[in-house]
């Protein structure tokens, strides 16, 4: 199928296609771009460099309920999610927050051995609409970690920035549909299609940040006991900013929120993260990751070792979210670059 | 004089100091502040040797609180018998007055702790200035005169320094660390007391408690409860924090309002008679919640209450670490 | 800390106490009803709960249903929990598993006129109380040996009298003096009021009682070097001649008394013509006051911005020497500018009485217009007379202050126990126990306390004494169970912070040579201070545990199950 | 949670209030109003503590949050504690608690603190009235 053109003021009018969809969408709230469900296309904001938050939280927020329990007498009856088969929509997601959703998928199904219900429906039931990154920031590097500032392959829609309107390419066959489905679509032209080659080339040029993803693998391998673990740990806070901003980070804590008056409860999941000492330490009271030194580690290990071994990627998408906002800047690119120097 | 000059100066007597206090190994190691691999940043630095002090830097970036690295408890810098750690600590004035608090509550020693004070000239409220700038990226910071100039790809933008630094180093009164049991070598001052005007609450503190409720909810609700605020104060230092606790489970752990609003208001209540008024927690929070206002209110209650200031001296005892008869009791009930 | 998990099996018991709850509220309908409250397996209303019926239905029920959890929802636990308590030991219950449920004093007697209100507030109350009950834990008290022997430091009148009186008991004593001989003050004082006896010869008594008692050692020139220690179980090393010994003692009588105060700069005292009351004593006592014109000052540094005290001791001391030097000499004028007289009883008003009619001149001055000595004459201003009166002297006496000895801080170090903003030492409640300190087993007599004369020195020596001698008549010591601890299981909570050890009123929390928080169990009264100011909530309050008070907040609607 | 639902419409709204008080003093101060058949408000729920110092801050802010519409901490007067000093820590406390929860707009007559001795049966009683007054003024507890 040819690519369409969207108009900027025909927003609204695509908006309207997605009625029988939880529409997401990045809005401005407080000077941070969120992706929010929103009832009024106004609200989105189409000029942004990426979401504050990645738009993870949409499919697996930071509070989410995994079922309900009611105490009848001594009985215990559980009501599960019903909302499972609501339809979501997101709109202009970066190709590597797109990718993002793959890593995740990879974690919540674990080679289908181990499947997460809630996560997988939705996702199931998502439609990512990817935007192309016309100007990557200085922290990104999704180039090193199997993306690219223009990658479709992850979204069902692709739009791509062309000033005054969008060059929409359906992508999946779902998005095939939808597409053709809105005949009031302009056909591109070539011009158009010679414009988004153009900048996509000068995205990808805008990325000066490389790094060799395989390389530092087989090199954390061997280095688990390298004294640059002390050396990242040294001026690291502990706060875990990184891990509940990154697209990739699956964490999670359940909890148990029990209503007294009326004896109902809630069995939730939040965010956690390995940052946090709590997180791994056991009911003996044994932490196997004791100071930060661990844990600091713990996540770059896992996201450039552990999550190639079992799925034959890297668990990073180079959104570079956590290199911004750590408030320590610890800088991942500067860690992965004196990892990359480490002689093996 | 500019800016660049003033930090210049400050940069080479900050190192001077350093320098000797590693020559004549009166310390085994400096935590200090380097250059940041982005604008508008700043990285903490343990060096441990004289020739690297040129590593370190001082600039109006350098918003972490060095002192949150002195704790929890390091069992060598607690004990002078055990002491086979000295450190010396770049302190700008808060910094000083965390690392003298920590004293005061036992986690560090002054005798292992050197305070290497410089007299810190204001922190710019980054989150703020990210925040004007919008969705643009910011590549290049650089001052000049009295001003800040930010750049980037297709814009210049200039800010007021005095204007653009965090509201706390607007209102602060220790500019560089009290002289305390002669733990401070560098810049330093002598102070008992500081006074202080807290007419920059009284908006807030005119409002109907409706109305405060709804300015604090707006503040807080895009809380993700990362606790970046806590991890970057030096005063938390709780091993396992109130909200962690789960036997009891005394409050929610989830991002609904009420267990944003109850995390900051027991950390409140906890932070009065100890915050030290750095602003880190403002600085680092990834959402770009500026907490001034909870900092300057856990400031005044201590001070209009029990005229403490924390910080400023190891014999006063903080509010919770003493009582007496005479304190005021004008909120008890009593009969008409 | 694991032990197998015990099935909870509450039984609540609710009391009609004739008519004072029955009459308002149904509970035979509240002790039905308290059945659907969680844990709860038994439940029974009985007329009067505390009869010896009602005991035996508890019995029963305990017995029959195997309950472990016991509520009784009647009167006040004021009262009546020692006796419930006992009850259900006796059926081999923990009496700590007991749980009181006021609603009679906090329920049918306040909310007479809405009965139906304290209908629904009683089975609230029930609720929470069974919502604690769940989370109660068995307890026990805490027995330590105590050694049968005393320290008393300081032998002056009061220690004197304190160490007597417990070797007089036939506990082995041991009385601490840092001068080369006992007796303080009395070896410097001449007649004592009001009985007018030579202070020599009561010395000379008190001597020979304490040389001829075999419970009693005495250590002169000597000093108390260090305390370690809690009740019944204090370890002293006394250093005398540079030898140290070593003692296990059971309490500790602090009576260390005061310290004279020298005038210096004061109405030029030289300490020739111008001199203290003190000093006078000595003169007396040796007979050497040949003055015919004598001039004493009353409140000479006391009662002043950095003393604001009142000695207590000088009006009486002026009185008597005033009537001293006229009695040898009648024809010697003597004047007393005072700026009140302090005579309180029968006694000292009439020694008041004596003086005038002796001839003794009182003049009052003012604090803001204080008298000047000059060279030859007392200059002072009269506010009756509107002008200054010029008196000529051949002798000045000051009354001055008995003051804080200095070296109070490092006794009080020792002991743990506080100083009042004078340096004295400060007893557990002025009114309540007077001869007491917070920390258990350390008592006071004496000036150390306050400025007192010899009769009260000596009775506050016997109370002293009888006070520690009701720890040590028995060989152990019963603690409360309920007391703060900090478990091994919230260690990792403890930061070290010491806002605990600031806190406690009984200085039971300390660090231990590991640095690590330790919380004396006998010292501990279970207030719980400490774990409420621990931003942390590391410390555990017995039988308040959070967790117990918790469960009684959240029982609110009466439908928490201890989830 | 709010439990702001009445039971029926007609029925008057009352608050319902959580009481801590010391063992020593203010739970014998309200047994002595019992025993004086002082009456007041049916709605407070009495919480027998050892000593007002006992009082957490999380004590009272868990109240607030599980719904009871407001707290009274009551406690020996200064200079009588039981525990020498309890109250006296107490006191700094409350006085902390009370300024933030104002800060944070919550009224500040949710939480009341007095200071009721074993003699006092009839202050008691009064400012357990006043207490429910301004409680019952403020209306239910908002959901926080």
């Amino acid at each position: 199928m040819s690519e369409k053109i969207l108009n900027k003021d025909q927003i609204g009018k695509f908006y309207n296609e997605f009625s029988d969809y939880n529409f997401y969408a990045p809005v401005n709230e407080k000077g941070n771009i969120l992706f929010k469900k929103i009832s009024n296309p106004d609200e989105i904001v189409l000029d942004f460099l990426n979401s504050k938050i990645p738009p993870k939280s949409v499919l697996f927020p930071n509070k989410e309920i995994l079922f309900e329990y009611e105490y009848e007498g001594k009985d215990v009856i559980i009501k599960e999610r019903d909302d499972l088969d609501e339809k979501y929509v997101l709109f202009g997601v970066r190709p590597c927050d797109a990718y993002s959703f793959q890593l995740m998928a990879n974690f919540f199904s674990f080679h289908g051995n181990c499947e997460d219900e809630i996560y997988l429906k939705k996702k199931e039931n998502t439609l990512i609409i990817g935007m192309g990154c016309n100007t990557p920031k200085q922290t990104c590097f999704c180039t090193s970690v199997g993306g690219n500032p223009f990658k479709k392959e992850d979204s069902d829609i692709f739009l791509v920035d062309l000033g005054e309107k969008y060059l929409v390419e359906a992508i999946s066959d779902k998005g095939k549909e939808l597409i053709q489905k809105m005949s009031w679509l302009a056909d591109a032209t070539n011009a158009d299609k010679q414009k988004a080659k153009e900048l996509a080339k000068k995205a990808e040029e805008m990325i000066t940040t490389q790094i060799d993803a395989e390389k530092i693998n087989n090199i954390l391998d061997e280095n688990f006991k390298h004294p640059i673990w002390k050396e990242v740990a040294e001026s690291c806070v502990g706060c875990g900013t990184c891990a509940f901003l990154c697209p990739t980070c699956t964490c999670f804590d359940v909890i148990e929120e029990h209503d007294h008056y009326t004896n109902k409860g809630k069995r939730i999941r939040i965010w956690d993260t390995c940052q946090a000492p709590l997180y791994s330490m056991e009911t003996s009271g044994h932490n196997p990751r004791p100071t930060k030194i661990e844990r600091c580690r713990n996540r770059i290990m896992h996201k450039f070792s552990y999550y190639p071994k079992n799925y034959d990627l890297t668990g990073c998408v180079g959104c570079g979210r956590c290199v911004s906002y750590c408030p320590a800047n610890n800088d991942l690119r500067s860690i992965l670059k004196e990892i990359e120097q480490i002689e093996s | 004089m500019g800016l660049e000059e003033d930090n210049k100066k400050i940069e080479e007597s900050m190192r001077e100091t350093a320098r000797k206090l590693l020559e004549d190994k009166e310390v085994d190691a400096v935590i200090g502040y380097t250059e940041g691999t982005l604008p508008m940043s700043s990285m903490a630095m343990v060096i441990t040797r004289a020739e690297d002090v040129d590593k370190l830097i001082w600039n109006n970036y350098c918003y972490i609180n060095l002192a949150t690295y002195l704790v929890p408890r390091i069992a060598q810098l607690v004990d002078p018998e055990k002491g086979d750690l000295k450190v010396g600590v770049i302190s700008k004035g808060c910094v000083g007055r965390a690392i003298i608090h920590l004293k005061v509550e036992g986690q560090l020693n002054l005798d292992n702790v050197k305070i290497i004070g410089i007299p810190c000239n204001g922190i710019i409220d980054r989150k703020r200035i990210e925040k004007e700038i919008g969705q643009k990226e910011i590549l290049e910071v650089s001052t000049s005169g009295n001003e800040i100039i930010v750049k980037g790809r297709d814009f210049e933008e200039k800010f007021a320094f005095d204007e653009y630094i965090l509201n706390v180093c607007k209102q602060c009164k220790v500019k560089s660390p009290p002289n305390v049991d002669d733990a401070c070598v560098g810049e330093c001052q002598e102070i008992e007391s500081v006074s202080d005007d807290y007419s920059d609450l009284a908006e807030f503190e005119a409002l109907s408690a409706e109305e405060k409720w709804n300015h604090i909810t707006e503040l807080l609700e895009q809380c993700t409860k990362c606790h970046a605020c806590r991890e970057a104060c030096p005063m938390c230092y709780c091993n396992l924090c109130f909200v962690d606790q789960n036997k009891p489970i005394w409050f929610g752990k989830t991002t609904d309002l009420s267990d944003i609003i109850v995390f900051h208001l027991i950390r409140s209540i906890h932070l009065v008679g100890r915050c030290v008024a750095c602003g880190a927690c403002t600085s680092v929070c990834p959402m770009g919640i500026d907490l001034n206002l909870l900092i300057r209110k856990v400031e005044r209650i201590a001070k209009d209450r029990f005229d403490f200031t924390s910080g400023l001296s190891s014999k006063v005892m903080p509010p919770m670490m003493d009582f007496s008869m005479n304190d005021s009791q004008e909120f008890m009930l009593e009969e008409d | 800390m694991s032990e197998e998990e015990e099935e909870i099996r509450i039984g609540v018991f609710v009391c009609h106490c004739g008519s004072n709850i029955g009459g308002y509220i149904d509970c035979k309908s509240i002790a039905e009803w308290a059945k659907s409250l969680p844990h709860v397996v038994f439940t029974q209303d009985n007329l009067y709960t505390c009869s010896e019926t009602g005991l035996a239905q508890i019995k029963k029920g305990v017995n029959e249903n195997n309950l472990n959890r016991v509520i009784v929802a009647s009167c006040t636990p004021r009262t009546h929990e020692p006796l419930f308590r006992s009850c259900i030991q006796e059926e081999g219950v923990n009496p700590y598993l007991f749980n009181f449920v006021n609603i009679r004093d906090q329920n049918t007697w306040v909310h007479q006129k809405e009965p139906e209100k304290a209908f629904e507030k009683a089975k609230e109350l029930i609720a929470m109380g069974v919502a604690k009950a769940a989370k109660l834990e068995p307890l026990e008290k805490i027995i330590v040996d105590t050694t049968p022997t005393a320290l008393v430091i300081g032998a002056g009148v009061a220690g004197i009298t304190a160490a007597l009186s417990m070797a007089n008991q036939g506990f082995e004593t041991h009385l601490v003096e840092k001068e080369a001989e006992i007796g303080g003050k009395l070896n410097i004082l001449d007649k004592l009021y009001p009985t007018n006896q030579d202070a020599s010869e009561l010395l000379k008594s008190l001597k020979k009682r304490v040389n001829d008692n075999t419970n009693l050692t005495v250590y002169t020139s000597a000093s108390v070097k260090s305390i370690e220690g809690f009740i019944g179980n204090f370890e002293i090393e006394i250093e005398q001649n540079g030898n140290v010994k070593e003692l296990t003692i059971g309490v500790i009588i602090v009576a260390v008394g005061a310290s004279l105060f020298t005038p210096t700069g004061l109405f030029n005292y030289d300490g020739q013509k111008r001199i203290t009351q003190a000093e006078l004593e000595t003169l007396l006592k040796n007979n050497q006051v040949e003055s015919s014109n004598v001039v004493m000052i009353q409140c000479v540094g006391s009662r002043i911005e950095e003393r604001k005290y009142c000695s207590s001791v000088c009006c009486m001391v002026a009185l008597k020497n005033a009537l001293e030097i006229k009695e040898r000499n009648p024809k010697a004028n003597v004047t007393i500018l005072f700026r009140d007289l302090y005579t309180p009883g029968t006694y000292y008003e009439d020694y008041y009485r004596r003086a005038r009619e002796a001839g003794v001149i009182f003049i009052e001055y003012a604090p803001e217009k204080m008298p000047i000595v000059e060279d030859n004459q007392v200059r002072v201003h009269n506010e009756y007379l509107g002008q200054d009166i010029l008196i000529p002297y051949d002798l000045v006496v000051l009354s001055t202050p008995l003051v804080s000895n200095e070296d109070n801080k490092d006794i009080a170090q020792m002991l743990k126990v506080p100083l009042e903003e004078n340096g004295f030492f400060l007893e557990a409640h002025v009114k309540l126990r007077p001869m007491d300190f917070a920390t258990d087993g350390v008592y006071i007599c004496g000036s150390a306390k306050w400025p007192v004369d010899i009769t009260e020195s000596i009775a506050q020596g016997y109370a002293a004494a009888s006070r520690a001698s009701t720890i040590i008549s028995h060989s152990t010591l019963e603690v409360e169970g309920a007391t703060s601890s900090l478990p091994e299981y919230n260690r990792n909570l403890c930061t070290g912070c010491e806002v605990c050890i600031t806190v406690c009123p009984y200085k039971a929390i300390s660090k231990d040579e590991n640095d690590e928080i330790l919380i004396q169990q006998v010292l501990c009264k279970g207030c719980g201070v400490c774990g409420a100011t621990c931003t942390n909530h590391a410390i555990v309050i017995r039988h308040f545990t959070d967790d117990q008070i918790l469960s009684e907040i959240l029982a609110f609607g009466g439908q928490y199950d201890g989830v | 949670m709010t439990q702001t639902e009445t039971k029926t419409e007609s029925e008057e709204w009352t608050p319902k209030i959580i009481a801590f008080l010391c063992n020593w003093c203010s739970y014998a101060g309200a047994d002595l109003a019992g025993v004086s058949r002082i009456q007041y408000p049916p709605n407070i729920r009495i919480v027998r503590v050892p000593c007002s110092g006992r009082v957490s801050p999380f004590f009272i802010i868990k109240s607030l949050m599980d719904g009871w519409d407001g707290v009274v901490i009551s406690g020996c007067h200064p200079g009588d504690c039981h525990y020498i000093s309890g109250n006296l820590v107490a006191r700094r406390r409350f006085g902390i608690i009370r300024d933030v929860l104002e800060f944070f707009g919550i009224e500040p007559g949710r939480v009341n603190f007095m200071w009721a001795s074993a003699a006092e049966g009839e202050r008691f009683a009064v400012l357990i009235r006043k207490a429910t007054k301004i409680i019952k003024e403020l209306g239910p507890i908002k959901k926080f």
